[in-house]
């Protein structure tokens, strides 16, 4: 069976900001998306993005440190943030977007 | 082998775009080709003589890159408007005096064609 | 032939932005698909008749205007809640509702914001 | 009769912009406002900035030409915004704000 | 003595904002009576346990410690609509409803927003 | 003679502020003491060798100021780690050569003398 591709979303805007209300729109239309969030993005876990359906939320751990941000069970926190994201958005991913 | 294109627009420290660009870069560079574009305040980035006593040395990390064989170019229009001019001879891979080795001015075009030569493509601004 | 879509979501002539995303998507226009997308404050850029001489700023409307080929999206309801939907708009420029505003995001290869 | 001085405000951005709100709401406060619109701030024109009660509003000539922006019956366009604005605040403002 | 209020309302750590605002606070102490007021993604600031040492950044929590003396007030509607209201915050920050943050702002001689 | 003080945060060019700051500062000298501090990004402003094509020369701008008199003044810290260096020497009025004439960078201890010796008091920023 041929698995379906995902969109990756990068998301560097804390919550309410235009461009993160673009990018949880098109990952609401994408039914596959994975939502990596860095820098100011990561405040977007205080405002409940990790229950998006159909969403994988992955969140870096050097900024959720530095902002003093706690990434919930559905969040996941990889050793590796930029590498994963690199390797999903260069290997597994249908359209990817930076926000 | 695949090619990743950032595009950047904002300068250095006054937002973190750069420190995450480099992060970007530096992962991709490991299985990737990968170019950075420098454009509007992002050609302030590999300015020479920067002293950020509080922050990592921008400049260095995006010359850094360009070592590691990153193609790193800034817009000839934006860096002439801001006093960043390119120069014929080419001196430690780069064409600008006041910029760290390795990082050249160019014409925008360039970007269209580091685009069209590119698999993925992130953009990164304020 | 890929494609691009550089969005544009700052107003005009307050940012070097609108003038940035023009510029990148008019040196595109060769090599690909090319599409700019107006989208929140940046639909200011589709007002009619812009001046700008006496700010000694390139004129925006102008350069619109000199690349006709370049495919301009403005989306609907950026405008309609900018008080936009009345006014005269450049009539080179598309207006888009959400789905297809966000459609012609989804087919591009690449977007691009500034 | 003594008169009351008023609350001076430079405004740049556009509306919907949190500057801008937050502005829009001072100057709902004042009593006495007088809301100087330049660069992006003639926008506001659009959404009804002049309507504001107990408030005047001054637009830059060169700003609205710009962005072909037309000032209503109602906005004071003047020969030299930046002379008017300097003299406000300089010698009849209560307060001076730049959103 | 004259009285400055600082208006910060972007994020920290993701811009150099929030140190330049609590920098240029940090001087005026001397001279003036400073107000820092988080407004809008300032309020984030307010944060208990920032460790930016991974980030090669200086820790904005350990700054607003270590001016102890400098009032900094956090906007309460900003932090409810940013679901920070039972968060842990910074002990030193006040919380001012919207009238107070106001009339902090209008009874200061100058408001500067970052 | 009244004072004003103008606190600028953004760079040339990328915002309208430099431009709009110039017209409230020309506007002001008429009658007033006029203070220009240069915060974060602002410190680029005064940079020597811009060649806008299409804009006014901010640095132009801003030099003609500090002619006509008004103090203008970039950070230390912000100048220090975009690249700007003050020197212990003065030559045409700046302690930087790579700034133009009549604009010196300084402490942040400036921006709160300029704000206690003022009476009014702008900030523009993006």
């Amino acid at each position: 069976m041929k698995q379906e591709k995902m969109d990756v979303f990068l998301l560097t805007k804390p919550p309410f900001s235009p461009r993160s209300e673009l990018c949880l729109k098109l990952a609401a239309r994408s039914g596959k998306a994975r939502i990596y969030l860095a820098g100011d993005g990561v405040y977007n876990l205080l405002t409940g993005i990790e229950k998006l359906p159909e969403c994988d939320v992955y969140a870096c751990k050097e900024d959720l440190e530095a902002r003093a941000i706690m990434a919930g069970e559905k969040v996941t926190v990889p050793d590796d943030f930029y590498s994963d994201f690199i390797e999903d958005i260069m290997e597994h991913c249908r359209h990817e977007y930076t926000f | 082998m695949k090619t990743l294109t950032i595009v950047l627009t904002d300068g250095p420290y006054i937002s973190e775009y750069a420190e995450i660009a480099y992060k970007l870069a530096e992962a991709a560079l490991k299985k990737y080709k990968v170019n950075i574009f420098l454009y509007l305040d992002a050609v302030h980035i590999p300015k020479k003589g920067q002293y950020p006593a509080f922050f990592i040395n921008a400049g260095q990390l995006f010359s850094e890159l360009a070592g590691k064989g990153a193609v790193v170019r800034a817009c000839a229009r934006c860096a002439g408007a801001r006093g960043y001019l390119p120069e014929k001879e080419i001196i430690q891979e780069s064409n600008c005096k006041d910029y760290f080795p390795g990082i050249r001015i160019t014409s925008l075009y360039e970007l269209s064609e580091m685009l069209s030569m590119s698999d993925r493509v992130i953009s990164l601004s304020r | 032939m890929k494609s691009v879509f550089y969005l544009l979501d700052t107003a005009p002539y307050g940012s070097e932005k609108a003038f940035g995303a023009l510029n990148a998507a008019a040196v595109s226009l060769n090599e690909m698909d090319v599409t700019l997308g107006l989208y929140g404050d940046g639909v200011y850029l589709a007002i009619v008749g812009q001046d700008s001489r006496k700010l000694g700023l390139p004129n925006l409307g102008d350069i619109l205007y000199a690349y006709g080929e370049l495919r301009v999206l403005a989306h609907e309801p950026s405008l309609v809640e900018r008080g936009l939907f009345g006014q005269t708009l450049i009539e080179t420029i598309e207006l888009a509702d959400e789905e297809d505003f966000f459609e012609a995001m989804e087919s591009s290869t690449y977007v691009i914001a500034f």
